[in-house]
């Protein structure tokens, strides 16, 4: 058994209105942000994985994000390794982030 | 104080321990010194918010006795009868520090945790109420604070299921940095469910179940982390606590059924102090004490400090004192619902709060090589916690209230000159303290429970009792303008409200129950504002003959913009014997009879009016008589009963034009009367002078309803009918044109203006204010 | 005898009361159906109340597809079972893709609670045939995740096959579209309700279980449960083998 | 002008309860998935930015990432540089995902 950490990261179909990501560019202005488009907004998953290989961990990821972590008709996925190594620094970046706020 | 010097501080200062309190800890321990982990125990003990060191003394004078009183303060939450064996419980708690943090969080744990008082007493909570209050609209901070504390108690209250049918939100500068964010939940039982926060017998098992226990609320205590503590990042210690509504819900039907199967001999919420409050505070209640096992005590995560689970303040907990021959069955039921459960301790004979490290075997007896981490007698930590006689001295130059009755000078110098009353009463209505709040409540969930007869918005909330004729009837209301002039009064003035706001439905008031918003008790013109806010809330309750069955107090309430007005917001619940009598504030039918009930008396000072136009500098607020708004109320209640009735209203906020306003939008009816005026355009239409009532009935009633108000000794007088699209003042007698002349006023006495526009300024005030709309 | 329709209950749920209460007064006899139980103890019909499954988190409705109940609730509705999903029960319905579509964040981004006016598209339905008239009903939304969304080509499919059941409406009773005010949650072409192809499940997420009774505003919302409980009814009686088999 | 698009990933910081995770952990049975653990949810935020350099943009993006898409008290978060690739990938892997969904 080892022990795998993965991130899925669920955004709306091109397509699909996104009215969190409108409200996010309508409040650029009041923050003075210029140049930012495009913004769309989902979900990020992280979770751990314990399967006898990366093989099967990854089948059981897919399965996750496919039939519970996303809507196939509204949303997409896409599966992401995240060694312990991405994951402190996700944390540290994290504390960057509360100085800064 | 600089960092340096901070960590120099002596251990118990830096937990917020005063050296004359440690002295009084050493006393309670025989002499010898409390070691960290019972310091640390003391500190969330002998806290403000869980001792009520500096209001206990001011609590006790308040009345708490009263007919059908079952459990009163004390206990989690109050609870009268109502008949048909049936009663209802009911608290109001704050939670104003945390929503001024993170106001999301901070009110969704608000919610959550005064539901808790509610089923913790075998109650199924059916209503929530949010009396909140705020800065300056237009500041984006107060923006910010209102946008996540409505989500906050809509994001918690809607996931649980439980109806928000009422509640406050007032603007005033002196909460711009420290909003307040009062919550009151009401409850429904058997009254042979009532269900003690009380530790049972020795032998009994202590039992936690809910969500596990992690570092939440730890905050100022983590000075205590050892220094082998390895990860010092202070993110590891949240303070802002996170609500998970989905638990409690689990939380909620899992209590009752344990209730309901008698399977629970007593059941405590885990909510400021943790599982250190809430053992302590079972023992002392049950003479008992405990022996808490602190392996058995299920984590969320690995290596907290054994300081961190006594004092975490982990949501969505509670304790229960079980026989062990009903263990099996507890554990199956909270197993059902998903919900962790363990035996954590026994139920002891000593009276200690004991702490032991490996365990206990199965009699309860500390297993070999078992150690005592602490050893505290329960009632040290509370019934027993210091006591502060605080200093109280009033503010150096202020005006004394005026005598109950007694008429104050009328101020020759209102700001009324040049005003048109059609375009001021517009202006009233489209305020952000006047305007309808359905932006906000319209994010709550306000009829989940399939009985809710009238929501948010237009006066008390009425819930029906399924199965019986009856309906409880729910309001709050808070004075702070009057408070700041004379705190006697404005406590005075909140009880008189919330009261009247019942009663006008034909409803009996029930009870009482109260949060006592402040400022730093320390400073003597906060604690004096404190007591006289008891005083005036004491005097009014006795003067209604109504019991104060709990509440809440929340002192330091300050930012460096300075202190809160004194805010006592009054919860009060009633009882509407049967529901077909139920009279509602607004208009019913044309050629109805306009009655006004009552008279106005001189003053402006505290009024909305007064806070838009300004008042004048030597101006007082209107007296309140307690023996008159007694009779108005029991006046009232049986006008309704007898069916003499057609719509009642009282005049509060803004005055009488404001509350005819009111019966006239939410009726669709308009209405042409002709006003006595007495003093002044301003204080006859815009005063606020309290015991009053706008009512409407059928015209072969009018006599009768006249007659009553006379022999309850009250003025009353028939202004004008029901009718129209338009509302339609004229004033009359001294205080119009005449008064107006003398004074060169350009007042133009008549208003008249259409219901189309009262209704344009009053939908969309405040969402034009929060800047929610353009 | 009163008919026996089945109240599924999630942990979260937290309109199953109300729904017994109003099933009780549309003369049924209401069956509790815990959410670990794959057995229907033999009802006639099966409604999924309003609340927040497992907490509603992910995606309201999600986790509960999962749910040993809903595996039989999905076998009963393939055998023809009545099914209704009330708001939350909707939100279930379309995430088990036993209804058409999915019910997305409001455009408002804010929880609505708000008294809602709908009209029903037919009145030849099993939870339709008992209103009187196609006159607008008043009854209560409660619902953050309720805007209804499904493509272009299957919208237009859904109005041609006769699947949308009920509408958003103004006073006037035309429906309102996203934007109209009195469209609560920014719902595509109006749809307040969905039907599956078979007609025997549907979806609403207005709350007809909270305005069956005058004193609380409404009883717009007794004719749908009546409708049900009057469909059900037949169904037990008929013995329809179809459903019998699902039992 | 330069166009860089970024994705934003908001986690709760550790220590902070996180009920949706705890949720999806608690489906996990039902699903009859095993070996999936420390489960913590948060969003994604994908947007564009338009500017000078990238040193300009990174700053954009952690301003944006601070100030509005995190609540620094309860939430970490970690700033993702996505090529226009990496996002075709995103909605392919999406399709996948839904084919197995
Ligand atoms: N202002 C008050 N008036 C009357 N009783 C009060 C007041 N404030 C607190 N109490 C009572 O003191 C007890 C402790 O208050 P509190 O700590 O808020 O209760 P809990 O611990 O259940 O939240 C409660 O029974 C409460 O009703
Ligand atoms: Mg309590």
């Amino acid at each position: 058994m080892t022990s795998f950490r993965y991130a899925v990261n669920v955004t709306p179909k091109p397509g699909i209105l996104d009215p969190q990501g409108r409200a996010v560019e309508g409040s650029l202005a009041h923050l003075g942000i210029e140049g930012v488009s495009a913004v769309r907004i989902g979900r990020r998953v992280e979770l751990t994985v314990d399967a006898s290989d990366e093989t099967a961990a990854i089948g059981i990821v897919e399965r996750l994000a496919s039939e519970l972590l996303s809507n196939p008709l509204i949303e997409a996925y896409a599966v992401e390794a995240i060694g312990a190594t991405s994951s402190t620094t996700t944390s540290s970046a994290a504390t960057d982030g509360a100085g800064e706020g | 104080m600089t960092v340096a010097e901070r960590a120099a501080e002596p251990l118990h200062r830096r937990l917020g321990v005063t050296d004359e309190e440690l002295a009084a800890i050493r006393d309670r321990l025989g002499g010898r010194a409390p070691n960290d982990l019972e310091l640390a125990m003391f500190s969330v003990m002998w806290s403000e918010h869980c001792s009520y060191k500096s209001s206990k003394p001011l609590l006790r004078t308040l009345p708490t006795a009263g007919e059908g009183v079952v459990a009163g303060p004390g206990e989690n939450a109050g609870v009268i009868s109502i008949g048909d064996g049936l009663a209802v419980a009911f608290k109001i708690e704050s939670h104003n520090h945390p929503s001024a943090v993170e106001p999301y969080q901070g009110a969704a744990t608000g919610v959550g945790g005064i539901l808790r008082d509610i089923f913790t007493m075998g109650a199924r909570p059916i209503a929530v109420l949010d009396a909140l209050r705020f800065g300056d609209p237009a500041d984006a901070r107060t923006r910010h604070l209102v946008d996540g504390v409505v989500r906050g108690v809509g994001g918690y209250g809607n996931c649980v299921g439980v109806p928000t049918v009422g509640g406050e939100l007032v603007f005033d500068p002196s909460y711009q940095g420290n909003p307040l964010v009062n919550v009151m939940a009401i409850g429904l039982m058997e009254e042979r469910r009532l269900t003690l926060a009380t530790a049972g017998r020795p032998g009994d098992l202590v039992v936690l179940y809910g969500s596990a226990t992690g570092r939440d609320g730890i905050g100022g205590a983590s000075v205590l982390a050892s220094a082998t503590f390895t990860h010092d990042d202070p993110s590891k210690r949240p303070s802002v606590q996170v609500g998970d509504p989905f638990a409690e819900k689990l939380l909620i039907e899992a209590s009752l059924e344990l209730i309901e199967r008698g399977l629970v001999v007593g059941l405590q919420d885990l909510g400021a102090g943790g599982i250190t409050c809430a053992t302590s505070e079972t023992a002392d209640r049950a003479g008992t004490g405990m022996l808490i096992d602190l392996d058995a005590i299920p984590r969320r995560e690995p290596g907290l400090e054994p300081f961190e689970v006594m004092i975490s303040e982990s949501q969505e907990r509670m304790c229960a004192a079980v026989d062990p021959g009903q263990w099996p069955a507890v554990k199956e039921v909270c197993e059902r619902w998903g919900l962790p459960v363990a035996i954590i301790g026994r139920v002891t004979a000593d009276g200690d709060i004991a702490i032991v490290e490996g365990g206990l075997d199965a009699d309860g007896q500390p297993r070999p090589g078992a150690r005592e981490l602490a050893r505290v007698p329960a009632r040290a930590l509370t019934s027993d916690a210091i006591v502060h006689d605080r200093v109280a001295s009033p503010p150096t130059h202020r005006r004394g209230a005026p005598a109950p009755g007694a008429p104050a000078p009328v101020s020759d110098q209102l700001p009324e000159r040049g005003i048109d009353p059609g375009a001021v009463l517009l202006g009233l209505l489209g305020s952000a303290n006047l305007a309808s709040r359905h932006a906000v409540f319209q994010q709550y969930d306000s009829t989940v429970g399939a009985d809710t007869v009238a929501g948010p918005g237009r006066g008390a909330a009425v819930l029906r009792v399924k199965g019986t004729t009856k309906a409880l009837v729910a309001s709050t209301d808070g004075d702070h303008a009057v408070g700041l002039l004379d705190p006697w009064l404005g406590a005075a003035l909140s009880v008189a409200e919330a009261t009247r706001n019942v009663s006008i439905t034909g409803a009996r008031p029930l009870g009482v129950t109260n949060c006592l918003n402040y400022g730093d008790p320390t400073r003597p013109e906060a604690f004096w504002q404190l007591s006289e806010g008891v005083r005036g809330l004491a005097d009014a309750c006795r003067a209604l003959g109504l019991p104060v069955t709990g509440g809440n107090v929340s002192l330091y309430n300050e930012s460096p913009a300075g202190a809160i007005a004194p805010t006592p917001v009054i919860g009060v619940v009633g009882l509407l014997e049967d529901i077909a009598t139920l009279v509602g504030p607004a208009f019913v039918a044309s050629d109805d009879q306009v009655v006004l009930v009552g008279d106005a008396q001189p003053g402006l000072a505290g009024s909305v009016y007064a806070a838009l136009a300004g008042a004048a500098p030597e101006d007082d607020p209107p007296p309140l008589d307690l023996t008159r708004e007694a009779a108005l109320q029991t006046f009232i209640r049986e006008a309704v009963a007898r069916g003499l009735v057609a719509s009642a209203q009282d005049i509060s906020g803004g005055g009488l034009a404001v509350a005819l306003a009111e019966c006239a939008m939410w009726g669709d009816l308009g209405m042409r009367v002709r006003v006595p005026a007495a003093h002044s355009p301003a204080v006859d239409l815009f005063g606020e002078s309290p015991s009053r009532l706008v009512v409407s009935c059928a015209p072969r009633h009018a006599a009768a309803l006249a007659l009553l108000a006379r022999q309850h000794g009250l003025p009353v007088e028939a202004i004008g009918t029901v009718g129209g699209d338009r509302l339609v003042v004229e004033l009359t007698g001294a205080g119009a044109i005449g008064a107006g002349d003398e004074r060169s006023s350009r007042v133009a006495d008549a208003l008249d203006v259409s219901l189309r526009d009262l209704r344009h300024a009053w939908d969309h005030g405040l969402a034009r204010a929060l800047g929610w709309e353009g | 005898m009163r008919v026996r329709i089945g109240v599924v209950v999630f942990p979260g749920s937290n309109c199953d009361r109300d729904t017994v209460h109003a099933l009780d007064l549309a003369g049924a006899e209401p069956v509790v159906l815990w959410h670990e139980q794959a057995m229907l103890e033999g009802v006639a019909a099966v409604v999924l109340p309003g609340g927040f499954a497992y907490g509603d988190y992910v995606r309201a409705g999600v986790i509960a597809r999962f749910s040993p109940v809903m595996r039989a609730v999905a076998e009963f509705a393939a055998g023809g079972g009545l099914v209704l999903g009330i708001c939350n029960g909707f939100q279930v319905l379309a995430e088990a893709h036993l209804v058409p579509g999915a019910l997305l964040r409001n455009a408002s981004l804010r929880f609505v609670g708000q008294e809602v006016a709908i009209a029903a598209e037919r009145l030849d339905t099993p939870f339709t045939h008992a209103l009187d008239a196609r006159r607008p009903l008043r009854m209560p939304v409660a619902h953050g995740e309720g805007r209804y969304y499904a493509d272009e080509a299957t919208l237009d499919a859904l109005e041609r096959d006769g699947q949308v059941i009920f509408r958003y409406v103004d006073g006037a009773g035309t429906p309102a579209g996203p934007g109209d005010p009195a469209n609560p949650n920014g719902s595509l072409r109006a749809i307040a309700g969905v039907m599956n192809a078979a007609g025997n499940v549907a979806g609403l997420m207005p709350h007809p279980e909270r305005a069956a009774e005058g004193i609380l505003g409404s009883d717009d919302g007794l004719g749908i449960v009546r409708s049900l409980v009057e469909s059900a009814r037949r169904v037990a009686g008929s013995q329809s083998p179809l459903v019998a088999a699902a039992r």
